[in-house]
């Protein structure tokens, strides 16, 4: 007999594999959630079967109340209020972990280490996902400030936590004093609170995309306690791709991980505003493809660099990529961009950019606050914002493209080199800048490379 | 067998020096008119050099089994020929009946290139074709050195200029080189025939098809376009009027054969287009497509609008024009010929029934054994 | 026995690493919210916990256990269904 | 003791996984080979602490003579005849297979279901990857003539052998009946032999990745037979892998995989030549991807068809990549192609393929039996073979660029429309021809995906 | 136990069919010869079937784990040895 | 404040309704000539249009606070102009000793636009720029017209037509778009230059750059080139001789800041170019880059070489080259144009010492109060 029950949970884990595989692609992605619901499903059902499941009152009890609840809430939620609903549920995934595995302390006496260990962690994780997930649906919901919230030393006082947790928990566990446990419960549920209340509201989706890769290893970890291999394979599923999915995300966002979640803290730290002269950040043409891949408005800023290393005709595909994508591409032709006037009109007539898609400096600069990404090709001189705001450089007084107003800038050139006058460029020392280095050509083709994989 | 090339009173010529080296390859004797390659950058020396012969015209003609050249001959040339002998060029044999008359009284075989069936087959022969594809090339260069603005978009410190307006009416493969051209130099094209697939094949050079409804039209078998009704020309009329006077260029390309060309913009439409704009007409010669086109001459209207009424815009690249000409007519002479034997089947051809002849020798064959032989020609 | 779990373990995270490559912006809230869905789960574990003890009575781990339950439906239920309405806006945006 | 040699097994697993994950890299691929041989290394020092294993003379001396063998194999060996050691060696795994499979009846007096069950599966599977592997490398050394050799029926003699292979086996599991077990061992040898001979050696190399996924799987039944976690996965492994691997590997010369299994059997059957007229056959970019990248010389043929898709730009993008591949790219252009004198040069132009890139038609023809693929993007009259072959067409006489003497021919058009002339083409029914339907641009567009992915 | 080994096979199986998406035509030979070597593994199974017996001496199932040992180690170290190569020459043609 | 605008004896004007207007808008009274964008398509009513209004020469300039023009005014002009008025122009003043001098005995401001720097931010100002890049584009125009081949290549029936060779010899701003625009036709095009950068920028362009190793070079840090060194200039020679002969069209475009453009091509080469090739030099005005080139003439060579010395390429593009002249001297205009006050500052710019002074004016200003002030021409 349970022989067969682990047959059909080796049957749902497959599915849920086939499930999550599907949803990474737009085409499948509805049915895989189907796909990966009807493994939920039999696995549940299976698991009645199991022998040791003899009571089926307050199961049915407690699945008729959380089914309405989740039915109803998921039919009335907004379309835009569907991320803290997720964010809710999440959190009660997490606390459920965390109470599969406080029911296993309290059900079963002796706990062999393995099953101790896997308590502890089910325990912390669940914990953790549960207040995070609280914080963030408060936080998105605006029924908390979606500021940053810190205070100096917090830091200090995490890694106190963090070092509690873990004595407590090993106090319970060899010692087996039973307040241990609830002590490092407890001191999970704060540690989670602190983790999360210092960061913004914006990088949410980010947070709840960890946290959510969270409570998929509680609930491997519950597999491990309970020894249920369903609960390893999908937990640890979702453990991972959400863990990949987040650095996807933040990449998207042209953050690092570390970036999101620890950023809260330094800034309350150091309060010192605006951000003046930095260092030039490089990227990689496939963290870049992540943000542009996001994006809804790119402007595509050609110079004499695109010109050198002929790189129109890859300019042109990108820029189809991008509209085949969704996003609206402009390009900004500068009146001074390359070595002759009109250089910039002959390689891009060259390459068939549409007339249409041709702007003038003076049309695009207004809005380039709504610009996504701003691809700098190979210019340099033409988007100096010292031509606005230096009154001691030469070129002041010229009227320059705006794109360190865009809200991010990637600027693809080969290195260090300036442009025609030899100016410094503060542009790409700005926060929101980023350095795409290599000849123009070869970074537009793998970044096409990145778009086609 | 001997071959001789006439020289002519345009800047073309109907052998070079390329083409001479072909024929003497196989056998053939070439005889030259001295000067036969002045205007189209072909001494006299490079012909001599591949071992043709120079002699005066009627030398050359009296003697010759094959005579070559771009035009059609005077009477008095006919007359000088030897019974039987081939006569090869383009004839206008709308125009020149007394010249057809000529021929076949003197037992000429008389092929008139004009009548080249066009057939992927005889494509390599097809002079119309040949020339009417520099003619297109030649129309845009030339309406661009006339035209006071600039052909491509250029953005500027002095401010930007936008990509000048043609309009190609006509899109036959001269309108269709235009196109090429003018796309090539930057300039925005809209194009319009009264035929859909050759607005497909604008389309398929990145030009804008200009689409009218006009209702049923259609082309010949042979390729060339039908003549339009009262109603239909109307209709076009006033669509491409405003895209004429939108244009700083139009290139006019619709030719009817055998008869006078449509007019395709009348002379009110002329008077609203913008002073230093250009319209070229390559259908000039028979009458224009354009009201107020004087052929072989430019004009300029009052209200500024440069009117190139060139005879052939393809004279202009005499060079090209020649060798592709000259190419047409060699091929033309492959097609006959025997390479085992080394022997020129046409005269073998011209003996068998209509119905086993050649079909590209049918088409265009006019006179041979004292009579006109061209369904469309005879009496 | 724990090693099996350990393979099970290793085995399914490099699954789960190489499962999700690129995936177009548009999916990472559905996938993330599918996948959320996926973690409840843990709902398997709550019925053991819950189903133990028989009758209608219950210990202290029965009532953790009801109250896993019912938390882990509502995160199985609602996430898949709110998953799904996600997918289903985004098809119709997209025809 | 034996926890940790488990452990190790894991470890060894996750670097199996690896090293065959950076073999996929040209790359990463030496480094891989290297991490699966230290993996190797691992498994293996690690087996020898095993409680069961109890002597190890023999085991030295076995390694000793196996090593030996295997060094001086793979040292002298020529370049020419790897393939053929390859098949050699997998033969050996196999019959490796086999043997462990046979000792473990030997040496086991009371076997469970499962037990027997994985023991046939290792006989079987080993059986045929050996014999079949010894077929392999006496056709690709010439010792065994290369073409497919076949009789009437054998088809029909392969099914009933092995049925009777699963009859004996079923007898010798159910019965324990001792001679069954050698009958079924026999039987195998032989389905293995006939199985593999009417393979012509051309394809020899994608049978031989087939036996080598075969060798992975009886390695991973071995893994069921003695319980050993690290034969199974490593099995396993290499088992689908290898699988794909074949498929591809078909796929690259334009095959499907039964046909390079079972081909033999019909052309033994029905000798009728030449092929005349068939159907058009058709396929999919990404199937065309590998045959392209597999590709030494390629010739590209545009038509008026690329006209109309306005394919040029990405016509010359999909050469610039197969150039980038090692692959030689030239552009024929046939006089007549376009609608227009000098269509194609208008285009091509404009997408800047380099002048040195073009070529006339006469200068193609000659060489066109060594090119490996003839894509022929939207031309149609000027392909047409009748031109050369059919006194009765209307074209005939008119030098064509004879695609058709390519090794394989793609064709890129929308549907089954006829070009200019509304000639039917026989190029498109050639045994050699596929076609690629859709807009050119749309096609050549997938194409590059592909490469890129 | 048996639900274990079923469970990592299929895992393993997934995993197989993941890792190997597009590779290179110039490199389908080595990979071939590479996971060759790797089913090679098999020589664990020998080591197994020839060790377990004490001394010298072997009983029918020591002769057949010998065999397997020695033909399992060819194809092990052979397997390994020719793939180097062959990526060795890899490496030159491309530089 | 008045502006008068001249009209000029070539096609070009110095002002275009456009940026009348402009003027206009800032509170200025724009008077012009009668006439004077005739010959660039436009018509006096454009101007009237927008406000301007129509004065005889000599009452305009008599009024004006700033005169402007395309070319140097005649001394009689000067003589009529208020003291301390502004005279904006290209004033060739190397050459024009008696006009500086006219000019500063009359107490003019006179601006040379021919001296504006080099810099990115001068550069919407820079006439010599705007004009020089239509030259360019003009230049290859010209030359595809007088030239009996195609540029393109063209795979035909009749056989493939090569592509044309086109070498361009000095790559400043008009060199690079001679490039542009013969590489847009479809040619293969080689270009020359001493600069190195500049032989990065031509390839910019798709162009082959024609690499000879001279040794030390340079350009002044104006941007403008050095003259060469007699040893140099005879290696360049040898080297360009060779691609000359083998090209279909030449285009020089070097000139010399302020002397006598260098010979790049002595009469030995132009007499090996094959027939019916066209040189173009831009350089003829000042005795040209090409022996043998006469300014202003279309010449034929006896072996068929075509040299046009046509002295300002631009002027065949009448329209759009006066559209950017005016626009640069609008931009110069805008640059000392206050917004808030609507006052021009340029009067109070020339109060300031050398070194407050704004570096443009310093740049290109002549004369002011009463004396020739610029470095390069002071007495
Ligand atoms: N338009 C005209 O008529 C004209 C004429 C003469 C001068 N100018 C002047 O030229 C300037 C034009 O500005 P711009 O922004 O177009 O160009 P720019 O300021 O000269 O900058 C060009 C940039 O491109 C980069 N680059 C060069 N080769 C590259 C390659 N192969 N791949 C990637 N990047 C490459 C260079 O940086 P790395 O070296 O680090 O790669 C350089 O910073 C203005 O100052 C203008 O005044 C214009
Ligand atoms: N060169 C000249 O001067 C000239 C002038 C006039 C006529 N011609 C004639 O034109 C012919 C030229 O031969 P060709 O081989 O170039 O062209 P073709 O024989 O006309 O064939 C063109 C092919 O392209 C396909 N096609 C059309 N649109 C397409 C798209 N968007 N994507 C993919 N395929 C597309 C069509 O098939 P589907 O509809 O199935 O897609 C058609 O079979 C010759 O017969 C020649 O004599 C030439
Ligand atoms: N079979 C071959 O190989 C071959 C060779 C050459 C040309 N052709 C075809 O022959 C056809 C005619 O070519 P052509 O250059 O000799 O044409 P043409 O000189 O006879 O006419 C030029 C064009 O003008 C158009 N036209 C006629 N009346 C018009 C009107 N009132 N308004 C607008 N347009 C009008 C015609 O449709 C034609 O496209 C083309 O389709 C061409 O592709 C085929
Ligand atoms: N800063 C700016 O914004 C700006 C504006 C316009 C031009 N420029 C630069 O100024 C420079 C000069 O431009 P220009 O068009 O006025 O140049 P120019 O008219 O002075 O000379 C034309 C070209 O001829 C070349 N030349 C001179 N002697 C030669 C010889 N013997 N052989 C071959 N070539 C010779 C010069 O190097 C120059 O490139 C260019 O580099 C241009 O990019 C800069």
């Amino acid at each position: 007999m349970n022989q067969w029950i682990e047959i059909v949970y080796v049957v749902a884990s497959v599915m849920f594999i086939l499930g999550i595989k599907m949803m990474g692609n737009a085409d499948t992605a509805r049915k895989g959630n189907l796909l990966s619901a009807w493994a939920m499903l039999l696995a549940v059902v299976v698991t009645l079967w199991n022998q040791e499941v003899i009571s089926f009152g307050w199961i049915a009890v407690g699945i008729f109340i959380g089914a309405v609840i989740g039915v109803v809430a998921a039919k009335r939620v907004a379309l835009t209020e569907m991320p803290e609903l997720v964010a809710l549920f999440n959190g009660f995934g997490g606390l459920a972990s965390l109470l599969v595995g406080w029911a296993e302390v309290k059900s079963t006496g002796n706990l062999t280490s393995l099953a101790s260990i896997s308590i502890l962690l089910t325990v912390w994780i669940g914990s953790v996902t549960f207040i995070g997930s609280k914080v963030a649906y408060l936080k998105l919901s605006g029924k908390m400030p979606g500021r940053s919230i810190a205070f100096p030393g917090m830091k200090w006082l995490n890694i106190f936590i963090a070092l509690a947790i873990i004595a407590s928990g090993v106090i319970w566990m060899t010692m087996g004093i039973g307040i241990a446990f609830y002590i490092t419960l407890g001191l999970a549920l704060i540690l989670g609170f602190l983790a999360v209340i210092p960061i913004g509201g914006g990088d949410m989706p980010v947070v709840i995309s960890l946290l959510n890769s969270c409570s998929g290893l509680a609930a491997c970890a519950a597999g491990f306690v309970i020894v249920n291999n369903v609960l390893i394979v999908a937990g640890c599923l979702v453990g991972t791709s959400g863990l990949i999915l987040t650095v996807i995300m933040c990449k998207a966002m042209n953050r690092t991980l570390s970036n999101v979640l620890f950023g809260g803290f330094s800034v309350a730290s150091s309060k010192t505003g605006a951000i003046v002269e930095g260092e030039m950040k490089g990227i990689t043409p496939e963290d870049a493809y992540y943000v542009l891949e996001a994006a809804q408005q790119v402007v595509v800023v050609p110079g004499y660099g695109m010109a050198v290393a002929q790189a129109q005709h890859a300019a042109k595909e990108l820029g189809e990529i991008l509209e085949a994508n969704g996003t609206e591409v402009r390009y900004c032709i500068h009146p001074v961009a390359g070595r002759m006037p009109g250089h910039m009109n002959v390689l891009l007539a060259e390459a068939d950019v549409p007339y249409e898609q041709l702007h003038e400096m003076d049309d695009v600069n207004p809005t380039m606050e709504m610009v996504d990404v701003a691809i700098v090709i190979g210019a340099n001189d033409v988007v100096n914002p010292s031509a606005a705001d230096d009154e001691t450089s030469p070129i002041y007084g010229m009227p320059i493209i705006n794109t360190h107003e865009a809200k991010t800038v990637f600027v693809l050139k080969r290195g260090k080199g300036a442009g025609f006058s030899g100016l410094e460029n503060s542009l790409f020392f700005r926060e929101n800048t980023r350095m795409i280095y290599g000849d123009a050509k070869a970074t537009l083709t793998a970044l096409i490379a990145a778009f086609k994989g | 067998m001997k071959l001789f090339a006439v020289k002519e009173q345009e800047s073309r010529a109907a052998l070079t020096p390329v083409s001479a080296k072909k024929f003497i390859d196989k056998g053939i004797e070439v005889a030259i008119e001295s000067g036969l390659g002045e205007q189209s950058s072909f001494p006299d020396t490079a012909y001599t050099q591949v071992g043709a012969t120079i002699q005066s015209r009627e030398e050359g003609i009296k003697i010759a089994d094959i005579v070559i050249r771009v035009l059609a001959p005077s009477v008095d040339e006919v007359s000088l020929m030897k019974k039987g002998a081939w006569h090869v060029s383009l004839l206008n044999p709308w125009a020149n009946a007394d010249v057809l008359a000529a021929l076949a009284q003197q037992g000429i075989n008389a092929v008139s290139l004009e009548m080249m069936p066009r057939t992927t087959l005889a494509q390599k022969m097809d002079v119309i074709s040949s020339q009417a594809n520099l003619a297109g090339y030649m129309s845009v260069v030339k309406a661009t050195d006339y035209f006071s603005g600039i052909l491509p978009m250029m953005m500027t410190p002095a401010g930007t200029l936008s990509p000048a307006k043609v309009f190609v009416l006509g899109i036959g493969v001269a309108g269709l080189q235009a196109i090429a051209t003018a796309k090539r130099l930057g300039a925005r094209v809209t194009a319009f025939d009264v035929r859909e697939e050759a607005l497909e094949q604008a389309e398929s050079l990145g030009a804008k098809a200009l689409r009218i409804d006009l209702g049923e039209t259609g082309s010949t078998d042979q390729g060339y376009a039908k003549q339009l009704t009262p109603e239909q020309i109307a209709k076009q009329q006033e669509a491409q009027a405003a895209v004429c006077i939108d244009s700083d260029i139009v290139i006019t390309t619709a030719k009817v054969f055998g008869r006078k060309p449509p007019i395709l913009i009348k002379k009110e439409v002329v008077a609203q287009m913008k002073a230093g704009s250009v319209i070229a007409d390559l259908a000039a010669e028979g009458g224009g497509n354009v009201e107020g086109v004087v052929a072989d001459e430019v004009v300029t209207t009052e209200n500024g609008v440069t009117l190139l009424g060139y005879h052939k815009f393809e004279n202009f690249v005499s060079r090209d024009a020649s060798s592709m000409f000259a190419s047409n007519i060699e091929h033309f002479f492959n097609h006959f010929w025997d390479k085992e034997t080394s022997t020129w089947l046409a005269n073998t051809q011209i003996q068998l029934q209509s119905e086993e002849q050649d079909d590209i020798l049918k088409g265009c064959l006019i006179t041979t054994g004292g009579a006109i032989v061209h369904e469309q020609f005879k009496a | 026995m724990s090693i099996y779990l350990l393979l099970v373990f290793t085995l399914a995270a490099f699954l789960g690493f190489e499962l999700i490559a690129k995936v177009p912006s548009q999916l990472h809230t559905p996938l993330m919210s599918g996948s959320n869905a996926i973690s409840g789960i843990t709902l398997v574990g709550a019925l053991f916990a819950t189903g133990s003890i028989e009758g209608w009575g219950g210990s202290y781990a029965t009532w953790l256990g009801l109250a896993a339950v019912i938390l882990a439906t509502i995160n199985v239920v609602g996430g898949y269904l709110v998953t799904d309405r996600m997918l289903g806006m985004f098809k119709k945006k997209d025809s």
